[in-house]
C-alpha cells in the first residue's frame, strides 16, 4: 500500500512476534485494480465483521479513472472503536501484480499477505507470513460466465480472509444477500466461491499469524452510511425543493444518492409527481445560478459541488449574499488547487469559502464531523440559509463523503422547519413601513416577500447593485455604508444561531487541540494516545464559521492551542487567530497535506514534538 | 386589439381592472432615444392587453442597459437583475421554485450573445418557459461602445476600430438548441413588437425575441446596420403579425392563400398576414436558411421566424407537482416518520 | 454634492468669513448631468490651474450609466500640494437642477455658489455667495450647432470660474487647444464661449467671496495622468505581448489607453504588423484562459478586470498558480460585493485576490500607490510573474485608475527584462536531471521550456493534476506534499522579491499607520494634521503580497498600529495580523466603505478617536 | 498514403526521419475498447504520416477521459491538460503567443458541448487554428455516466434513467459559428478518421472534427446512437476520403461525377469520393439541413460536412508580426526612448 506508508510509518518491535494473537485490532489492505469489481467483496468483509459487533472503518483510495488503476481499500478493525486511518498495514491482500511489491513492502513484521499464486514479488520477505491462493483455479471451478470471472475472483481472498481471521460465514452470506437485494443467481455463484475458497484454506493452509476476529457487542443498532448519502437524506428530510448540480468527484454521489432517495420520500405515490426537481446543469455557473432563482422565488435550494466547480461559483455567491438570496452550497472537498488530486480528501477550501466572492464578503460555513451531522446540517443548512437569507456553505470532504462509516441511527427531525422572515400577502399588512433591506428587528436580518405575493407592496427588483432599504437602486454613500453595516450585523447574528463547537474537556488538560470535519476520529484517538504519555489535551471540534464566543474561551484557557487540519496552509488556524487577535500567538498549526485522511499518529507525534521542543 | 385610451375621463382598463399606468416602471434613465426604451412601451402595452396580473409576472435580467430595462415597466411585479450573461439559469431557479409564473426575460446582444451563449443555448434546450428578449444593438452600451458578438462584418466603432469577426446570430443559435417561438423584430416596429410580444407571452416554453435596437449613443451611425436609419431603411417584413387572445370574437377569415394562423396553447392564436415571400414558419432548416441568407448578404428581416407548439416544457419534463415548489407546506415537503424509517432500513 | 457630504462635514466657523483671501486652498465641485460633456469643461479647469504651478487633484463621481444622471466633478486646490478628497466644498458648480438643493446643503458657510440663472433652490441660503449666469444666452450667442448646446453650456461656468478665481485665460486656451488636439474650429468655439462668459462676469457680477487662485511654481515639469493609462503605458514598455480582456468598469479605460498607446510603442512604422495582440474575448474566463495559454507559451500576458470578472477567474487563476504558468490580472478595483457599485472606488477585493482559487493557493499581488507605480508595476508584474512561474495580481482601483492625478514624469525602465528560468534548447543540454517541477536551486522556482522548443527532452504535458518534478501525472501522497512544499517555497521566495514597503519614518512616532493604494495621499495629509495636533505617527505603506520582514519590525516599533483602508471588514489588517500574529493585537483597522475616495480627515478622527479612548 | 510497415528490418521512417514510434505517447490508463483509445491511434497515425515535426505541435484538451489522451499520444510534444470546458480559450492564447504552433485539440462531448459550449462557439468565431476533435460518446465517461448533451433523446443509462433533452449537435453549433471545416466520423470507422485528421491539420482556421467514439463501460449497450453495434450498422458515409499531401505524386483522375478535389491552403488536397447520395460540402444551409434531418431521424451520417477556405484566421485578423511573439527579443520587445518620449509628450 504504497501510496499509505511513504509518509510515516511504525514499524513493530520484532519481538513483539512472539506473543499472543492479536484479536480485532488491526488493519486490513485490500490493493486490487479498479473496475475490477473489488468494491462488492470489500463492503462484504467489512460488513461482516461490523455485524459481528466489531467496530470497523473503511477507506477507499482509488485513481482518478476507470479502469485498470490501482486501488486499495482499507479495512480497520478496532475493539476500541477507532475509525481514524492507520498508517500500518497488518493483513495485505495482495490482489494487484504491479503494485505488490510496494503494498509487500508496507506491511508490518508479523503481517500477513494473502495473494494469487500467480502474483510475483521480487523480495519475498521472511518477517512476514504469506497465504499463496489458487485463485484462477477457484474461479474457473465456479463456473462463473468468462465477463464475470475476474469480479468473481475477489471472492476468493473474501473466502481466505474469512478463514483466517475467523469471519462468521453467515454475516458473509448475509451481507452478500443484502448487496444483492435477495437474487438468488449471484448470491450462489458468490457465496459458493467464497465457501470454496474458505474450505480450500482451510484444507491447503494452515494459519500461522497472530491475527483473528471475535464477535463483539459493540455495533448492535448502529449503521453504515458515507456522508453523501447522510447529507442527501437530510435535505430531502428538510424539504429541499430544487436541487441543480453539475457532476464533479467527490460530490456526484450525493446527488446519486439524492436521486435514489427522493422518489422514496418525496414523490407522489399514485401519480409519481414530485415535491422536488433534481436538474443536471451544464456547469457549476448555472448550478449556482439556478439556485439562487429558486432560493429567490422560495424554494429550499441546494446544489453540491466540489473545489473546481465552488471556483465557478464565486460570483453567484457574491450576488446571492449581496442580494440576501438563501441557498445551500454542499462542497465535498477533494484535494487542490486546480484539478488537483480528484479522488483525494483534503479540507483546503476553508478560505475560499469563508471569503468567496470579490468585495467584501464573508459567509455562514458548515463542518460535519460525523455521519450524523452530515444528515442534520442536510437540513439545518436550509434552516440557517432561510433565517439568515444568505448563502451557506456546508463543507464535507471526500473521506467523509465517500467512506463508510458506523453512526448511531439518524433520528426523525422533530423540529419544525425555520423558514425565516418571509411574509405573506396578509402579514405584510401589518407592516406601515416594510422594506426588504429593511432592519426592524435590529438583528440585520430584513423581511422578504415571495414572487407570486399578491400585495400590491409586496413587489420589488432583486439585484446586485447598491440599493437602499426599499431596494431602490442607489449609489448613496450613506446608503452603501449603511447596508453594509447591516449585513455585518447580520453576520454577528448568524454567529450566535450557527452549530456552536463541541468541547471535549478535560480539567487537567495545558493544552487545547481545535480541530474539524473528518479529522475528528483521528484527534480523539490522539487524545487517549497522548493522555497515556502523560499529555492531557482538552479538544474543542469547530462546527461553523463565523467563529463565537466559545472559541475564544477555549484560546484564553490554553497557553498553546494546536489547530489540526488537512491543508497546507493552516486555513482554520488562520481564521482562529483572525478570530481572536490577543490569542494569535497562542495559536500552533498541525497540519499535513497529502491526499490521505487524517492519523492519530500523525497528531500525537506532531503535539509531541512541539511540546518537547517548548520544553527543551 | 385594446390600447390604453381615455372614454368619458376614466382611464380605460383592462380585464382585471387595472389601467396601463399599472405596468409602468420608473423613470429611465437610459440615454434619450435609445431603442430599449420602445421596447420598454411595448411590453407594459403588451402585459396591460393581455391583462396579466404583475404580481404572477417575474421581470428577470443580466446586466446592461438593457438590462436595467425591467426597472422602468410593471414596478408591482417582482423582478431580478441578475449577472451579467447568466439570467437564463436564474430564472430557470425561478420558474421551477413557482411554476405558475410567467417569466419575462431581458437581456442585452453582449449579455446573451458573448458571456452568456452557453447559458442561453442550454436554457434553450430545456424549454424552460420564458418570453426571452434580446435587445440587440451589436454593441456594449453600459461599458461605452465596444463590439459585442452580434456586430456585422465591417462596421466600425469610435473607439473599436472595424469588427472583423462575423456575427453570431441570436436566432439561428435558438434554432440550433431547438427553440419553439424564434422572431425578430425592430424596435422601431412597435406594433410588430408588441404583437410578437402577446404571442411570446402567450407560448408554452422558451420563447425568443430578438429585436435590434438601437444603441442612439455608440451605434446608430447611418452605416450601421444596428441603427434607427438602417432598420428603417431595410426591415423586410416576413408577415404582418396579429395575435388574437382567446377571450376575443374574432372573424377568422380562411383566406389561405394570404394568411396563416398558428394555434397557442391554451385558446389564443397568432394571425399571419403573407407579405413579399412566402414563408412557412414551422419549418426549421428554411428558418435556418432564410437566416443564414439573411446574415450572409446583410438582409434584415423581421418576423415569426419559427413556431412548434409541440415540445414538452422544463415543467413537463420534471414531472413536478401542480403546487409550486415555493408554497408547499412542512407537512408537504417533510416526509412522513413511515417513509423516513423506510430509508434508515437501507442502512442497517 | 450630496453623494459626498453625507459622510462626515466640517463646517467651517462663521468668523471665518471675516477673515482674509483664500489662496490656491479649496476644492471646487462641478455637479452636473452625466452624458452632457462636462468632462471637457472640468479637465480644462483642472488643467489650466495645474499649468499655472498649483497643485491640484481631480475626483469623478460618476453614475453607473450613460446620459442623464447626476455627476460631479470635484477638483482639489491645494497650495501644499495635497491630492486627496476632502469631504468640504468651497464653490459649487451647481449646474444640475436635479441635485441643486442639496448640493447648496452641501456648501461650507462662505462657499461660493456658480449655477444658471434658472437653477432654483429651495432653501437659498444666505451665508454663501451666489453667482447666477445667464448660461441660454450665452450659449445662443455662442452661435453653437443645436446639438452642441448642452456640451458648450459648461464652457459658460469654465469662464465664470476662471474670471471669478483669476484663472489664467491663456492657460484655459492650451488646455482646450490640447483636448480638441488643434482643431481651430471646435477650439474658437469653445474658447468664444469661455471669454463670453468671463466678460459677462466681469461687467453683471462683483465678487465678494474670498477665493482665489495665485500661480505658484509646484508643478513644473509634472505631468497629469491616470493610473490606467499609466499601467498601460508601463505593460507596454515591459514587454506585453498578449492582452486578453472582457470590458468592464473601471479598467476598461486600461485597455483602452493600451489600444491607444500600442501603435505608438510598438507597431512596425511601415507594414502595421504588431508585436502584441490585443483581444476583446467573449468573457473573463476567457480572457483568463487565454493569457493563461499564453504564458504557458511564453507570451508576457495580461488582462485587466474587476471585481465580477475576478470571481469569474478564480478556476483559472487556481490553475494557472499550480501548473505555474505566468500570468498578469490587473484588477481595478470598484465597489463590491456583487455588482455593486461599478463607479465608486473601494480596496475590498484584497483578500479575494490573495486566496485566490480553490485549494491551497496564496498569490503575489502589488499594490500601486502612485502614478509612477502604476506605470513601473505595468512591466514589473511581468518580471515577477516569469521569475515566479505564477500569476501575479496587480491590485489598483478606480480612484487610481480612472482620475487624473500629478506625477513625476515617468523615467525610462533601465532593468532589463526578466524573463526568469526559461531554458532553450541548447540550455537544456546542460542540465542533466532537468524535470519542468524540480527544484534545482533551492528557491521552489523550477526551471521551463517553451513550446517550440525543440530539444527532445523540452517538451511537457502541463496540468492542473497532481504531478511529480518531471511533470508526470502522479496521485502519490509523497509526491504531492513535496509538491505543494515547493510552492511554499517558492511564495517564500516572492516574498524576497517583491517591492518593499515604503516608510515614511518619524524618530517620535508613538503609533504607527499602515496603508496602500490609493489612500496614499489622504494618510500623508492624515500624518502631518495629527502631527499638528501633537500625535507623530510613522507611517508604512505595503506595495505587495505576501507580506515580509520589514513589516514585522515595524509593527515590532509601535505599541498600536492602525491599519488605513477602503472596506468594510478590514481585509488587510487580517492579512497584517496573519503576518505576525505575536503582534496581532496591536494592530487596529481604520476603514471606510461608502465609494469614496479616502479623507485625511476620516483618518485623523478615527486615530484620534481611537487615542483618546486609550488615553481615557 | 505511407503507412508504417517493417522494410528490411529497419523500422519506416517519414520524411523526417522519425518511426511511427516516434509519435507515441504513454501508456493509456482508459478502459480497455474504449473508442478514444482507437482516436489516440489514428492520431498518432495521422501525424505520423504527414511528418510533424513534434517540437512544433501543441496538445491541448480540458477534462475528461478523452482530455486525458494527450498524454497516450505524441511525447514529444508539448502539451496542456487544461481545465474542464476551457481548452478553446488555452489553446487561443498559446497559438497567438507562438503562431508556429500546430494546436490539436482534444475534448468530449461534456467538455464541448456542456459546459464549454460557450469558449467553443467564441473559439470558432474567432478561426483559432487549431484540429479540434471531440471524442463525443453521449456521456460524461470520467465521472461515470451522466449524460452529456449530446446524448440523444430517449437513451436510458444505468443511473441517470432516460434522457429526454434534445441533443446538441456539435457540428451544427460549429456551422452556426462559421467554421470553415466540419466533419463527423466514428471511432469505428479509422481509415476516415485517419484521413480526416490529416486533412483537418492541414488546414488554416479551426478544423472540427466530431468523432462518435464510444464509452464501453457507461454507454455501449446496443440500443445508445452511440455505441460500437450501432456505429458499425448505422454509419452512413457521405464520402469516401482522401487526403492528397503536397508532396505526394498523385494522378487526378477527374472522374467528375464522382469525385471532387478540395484545394487546401499550401497544396494538399482532399479527395471525395461521391458514395450514396449528392453532397457539395462547400454549402453550409445544404449541411445544416442534413444535420437537422439526421438529428430528427436518427441518421448516423459522417464524412466531411462542409469546408470553407476562404475565411481569415485570428492571426491574420490581428496582423501579427510573423516572429512568435513568444520569442521575440528584449530588444523587439521593448519601446525605444524616442517612443516612449513620444508618448510622454502626451502628459505633459
Ligand atoms: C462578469 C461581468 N463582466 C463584465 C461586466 C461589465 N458589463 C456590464 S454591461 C456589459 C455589456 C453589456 O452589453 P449588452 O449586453 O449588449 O447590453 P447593452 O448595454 O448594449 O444594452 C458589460 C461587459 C459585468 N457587469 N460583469
Ligand atoms: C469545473 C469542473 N466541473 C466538473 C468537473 C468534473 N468532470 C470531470 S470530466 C467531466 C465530464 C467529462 O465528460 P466528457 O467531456 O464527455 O468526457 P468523457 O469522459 O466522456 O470522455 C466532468 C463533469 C471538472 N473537472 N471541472
Ligand atoms: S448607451 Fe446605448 S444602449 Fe445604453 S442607454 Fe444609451 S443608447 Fe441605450
Ligand atoms: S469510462 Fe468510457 S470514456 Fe472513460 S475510458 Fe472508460 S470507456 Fe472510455
Ligand atoms: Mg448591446
Ligand atoms: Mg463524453
Amino acid at each position: 500500500m504504497t501510496h499509505v506508508i511513504e509518509t510515516e510509518t511504525q514499524p513493530r518491535p520484532l519481538d513483539d512476534l512472539e506473543s499472543e494473537p492479536i484479536v480485532n485490532d488491526f488493519s486490513i489492505v485490500a490493493a486490487t485494480v479498479n473496475g475490477s469489481g473489488s468494491q462488492t467483496a470489500n463492503n462484504v468483509l467489512m460488513r461482516a465483521i461490523f455485524k459481528m459487533g466489531i467496530p470497523v472503518s473503511g477507506k477507499n483510495l482509488f485513481p482518478s479513472n476507470i479502469q485498470g488503476l490501482p486501488t486499495w481499500f482499507i479495512i480497520r478493525v478496532s475493539k476500541d472503536g477507532y475509525t481514524a486511518r492507520r498508517d500500518t498495514t497488518e493483513i495485505l491482500i495482495a490482489f494487484n501484480q504491479r503494485t505488490a511489491d510496494e503494498d509487500l513492502a508496507s506491511l508490518v513484521p508479523g503481517g500477513v499477505c494473502i495473494h494469487p499464486n500467480d502474483v510475483k514479488f521480487t523480495n519475498p520477505r521472511s518477517d512476514v507470513f504469506f497465504y499463496p491462493l489458487p485463485v484462477r483455479e477457484l474461479v474457473r471451478q465456479s463456473g462463473a460466465d468468462a465477463k464475470l470471472r475476474d469480479y468473481i475472483a475477489n471472492m476468493v481472498y473474501v473466502g481466505a480472509v474469512a478463514e483466517l481471521l475467523g469471519i462468521d460465514m453467515n454475516e458473509i452470506k448475509a451481507a452478500l444477500e443484502r448487496h444483492f437485494k435477495g437474487k438468488s443467481k449471484p448470491i450462489a455463484l458468490n457465496y459458493g466461491v467464497v465457501v470454496a475458497a474458505a474450505e480450500w484454506v482451510r484444507a491447503n493452509l494452515s494459519k500461522v499469524d497472530r491475527f483473528r476476529v471475535e464477535p463483539m457487542e459493540k455495533t448492535q443498532g448502529l449503521i453504515l452510511v458515507d456522508g453523501n448519502t447522510a447529507a442527501a437524506f437530510g435535505a430531502l428530510m428538510g424539504g429541499m425543493t430544487v436541487c441543480a448540480w453539475y457532476p464533479i468527484t467527490p460530490s456526484t454521489s450525493l446527488v446519486d444518492a439524492m436521486t435514489e432517495l427522493a422518489p422514496i420520500l418525496r414523490a407522489d405515490p399514485v401519480t409519481g409527481t414530485t415535491t422536488y426537481a433534481i436538474i443536471q446543469t451544464e456547469d457549476e455557473i448555472a448550478a449556482a445560478g439556478i439556485i439562487v432563482g429558486a432560493g429567490w422565488a422560495g424554494a429550499r435550494a441546494m446544489t453540491a459541488t466540489s473545489g473546481p466547480g465552488l471556483s465557478l461559483m464565486n460570483e453567484f455567491v457574491s450576488l446571492a449574499y449581496f442580494a440576501e438570496v438563501p441557498c445551500v452550497i454542499w462542497d465535498v472537498q477533494r484535494m487542490g488547487p486546480s484539478t488537483g488530486l480528484p479522488t483525494r480528501t483534503s479540507q483546503g477550501d476553508v478560505l475560499s469559502a469563508y471569503y468567496m466572492g470579490h468585495g467584501d464578503t464573508r459567509h455562514v460555513v458548515l463542518f460535519p464531523g460525523t455521519m450524523t451531522e452530515c444528515f442534520e446540517f442536510g437540513y439545518l443548512a436550509f434552516d440557517l440559509a432561510e433565517r439568515l437569507q444568505t448563502p451557506v456553505l456546508v463543507l464535507s470532504d471526500l473521506d467523509l463523503g465517500m467512506n463508510n462509516w458506523m453512526s448511531e441511527p439518524f433520528t426523525y427531525p422533530e423540529k419544525p422547519f425555520d423558514r425565516g422572515k418571509v411574509l405573506t400577502a396578509d402579514e405584510l399588512e401589518r407592516f406601515k413601513d416594510w422594506g426588504r433591506y429593511k432592519d426592524l428587528d435590529g438583528d440585520g436580518i430584513p423581511y422578504r416577500t415571495l414572487p407570486g405575493n399578491p400585495n400590491p407592496r409586496a413587489a420589488y427588483l432583486a439585484r446586485g447593485t447598491g440599493h437602499n432599504e426599499y431596494a431602490i437602486y442607489s449609489e448613496r454613500p450613506t446608503d452603501w455604508q449603511q447596508n453594509l453595516d447591516r449585513l455585518t450585523r447580520k453576520h454577528n447574528t448568524a454567529r450566535t444561531l450557527v452549530p456552536k463547537p463541541i468541547i471535549l474537556d478535560d480539567e487537567l488538560a495545558n493544552i487545547g487541540i481545535i480541530a474539524y470535519g473528518s479529522t475528528d476520529p483521528a484527534v480523539r484517538e490522539a487524545g487517549d494516545i497522548l493522555r497515556a504519555r502523560g499529555i492531557r489535551t482538552a479538544y474543542l471540534r469547530i462546527r461553523a464559521l463565523p467563529l463565537e464566543a466559545t472559541l475564544t474561551d477555549f484560546l484564553a484557557k490554553y497557553e498553546r492551542v494546536y489547530v489540526v487540519e488537512l491543508n497546507q496552509d493552516g486555513q482554520m488556524a488562520q481564521l482562529v487567530q483572525l478570530h481572536a487577535p490577543e490569542y494569535a500567538a497562542r495559536v500552533r498549526s498541525v497540519r499535513i497535506c497529502n491526499g490521505l485522511p487524517m492519523t492519530a499518529q500523525f497528531v500525537v507525534d506532531s503535539i509531541m514534538r512541539a511540546e518537547q521542543a517548548k520544553r527543551e | 386589439m385594446t390600447v390604453e385610451t381615455k372614454t368619458n375621463g376614466k382611464p380605460h382598463v383592462n380585464r382585471i381592472g387595472l389601467t396601463s399606468q399599472d405596468y409602468r416602471g420608473g423613470e429611465t434613465t437610459l440615454c434619450q432615444g435609445c431603442g430599449h426604451n420602445s421596447i420598454t412601451s411595448q411590453i407594459i402595452a403588451a402585459a396591460f392587453e393581455l391583462s396579466l396580473a404583475p404580481h404572477q409576472v417575474i421581470k428577470m435580467s443580466g446586466i446592461g442597459c438593457s438590462s436595467k430595462t425591467p426597472a422602468y415597466f410593471m414596478s408591482r411585479s417582482f423582478g431580478f437583475n441578475t449577472l451579467h450573461g447568466r439570467m437564463p439559469s436564474v430564472t430557470t431557479g425561478a420558474v421551477l421554485a413557482n411554476r405558475t409564473l410567467l417569466a419575462i426575460g431581458i437581456s442585452g446582444d453582449g449579455d446573451t450573445g458573448s458571456i452568456g451563449l452557453g447559458q442561453f443555448k442550454h436554457m434553450v434546450r430545456r424549454n424552460v418557459p420564458v418570453v426571452y428578449i434580446v435587445e440587440n444593438n451589436g454593441v456594449y452600451g453600459l461599458t461605452k461602445g465596444q463590439f459585442s458578438a452580434t456586430a456585422d462584418v465591417g462596421q466600425t466603432l469610435k473607439y473599436a476600430g472595424t469588427n472583423v469577426l462575423p456575427p453570431i446570430d441570436i436566432c439561428i443559435e435558438a434554432l440550433a438548441a431547438d427553440c419553439g417561438f424564434v422572431a425578430r423584430s425592430f424596435a422601431g416596429d412597435a406594433k410588430q413588437v408588441r404583437e410578437l410580444l402577446k404571442a411570446a407571452m402567450s407560448f408554452h416554453g422558451t420563447a425568443v425575441i430578438d429585436i435590434i435596437s438601437p444603441c442612439v449613443t455608440f451605434n446608430n451611425h447611418h452605416d450601421s446596420t444596428k441603427s434607427y436609419d438602417y432598420g428603417k431603411a431595410h426591415e423586410e417584413r416576413l408577415q404582418d403579425i396579429q395575435f388574437i387572445p382567446r377571450f376575443d370574437e374574432v372573424h377568422i377569415d380562411y383566406d389561405e392563400g394570404d394568411e396563416r394562423y398558428v394555434q397557442l396553447h391554451d385558446g389564443p392564436m397568432i394571425k399571419l398576414r403573407k407579405l413579399g415571400r412566402d414563408y412557412d414558419p414551422t419549418n426549421k432548416w428554411h428558418a435556418i436558411e432564410l437566416l443564414e441568407r439573411a446574415r450572409q448578404n446583410h438582409e434584415f428581416i423581421t418576423g415569426l421566424l419559427y413556431i412548434n407548439t409541440q415540445r414538452q416544457t422544463l415543467h413537463e419534463t420534471m414531472h413536478l407537482t401542480s403546487t409550486p415548489l415555493a408554497y408547499l407546506s412542512e407537512e408537504e415537503l417533510r416526509p412522513s416518520r413511515e417513509r423516513f424509517e423506510r430509508v434508515m432500513q437501507r442502512f442497517m
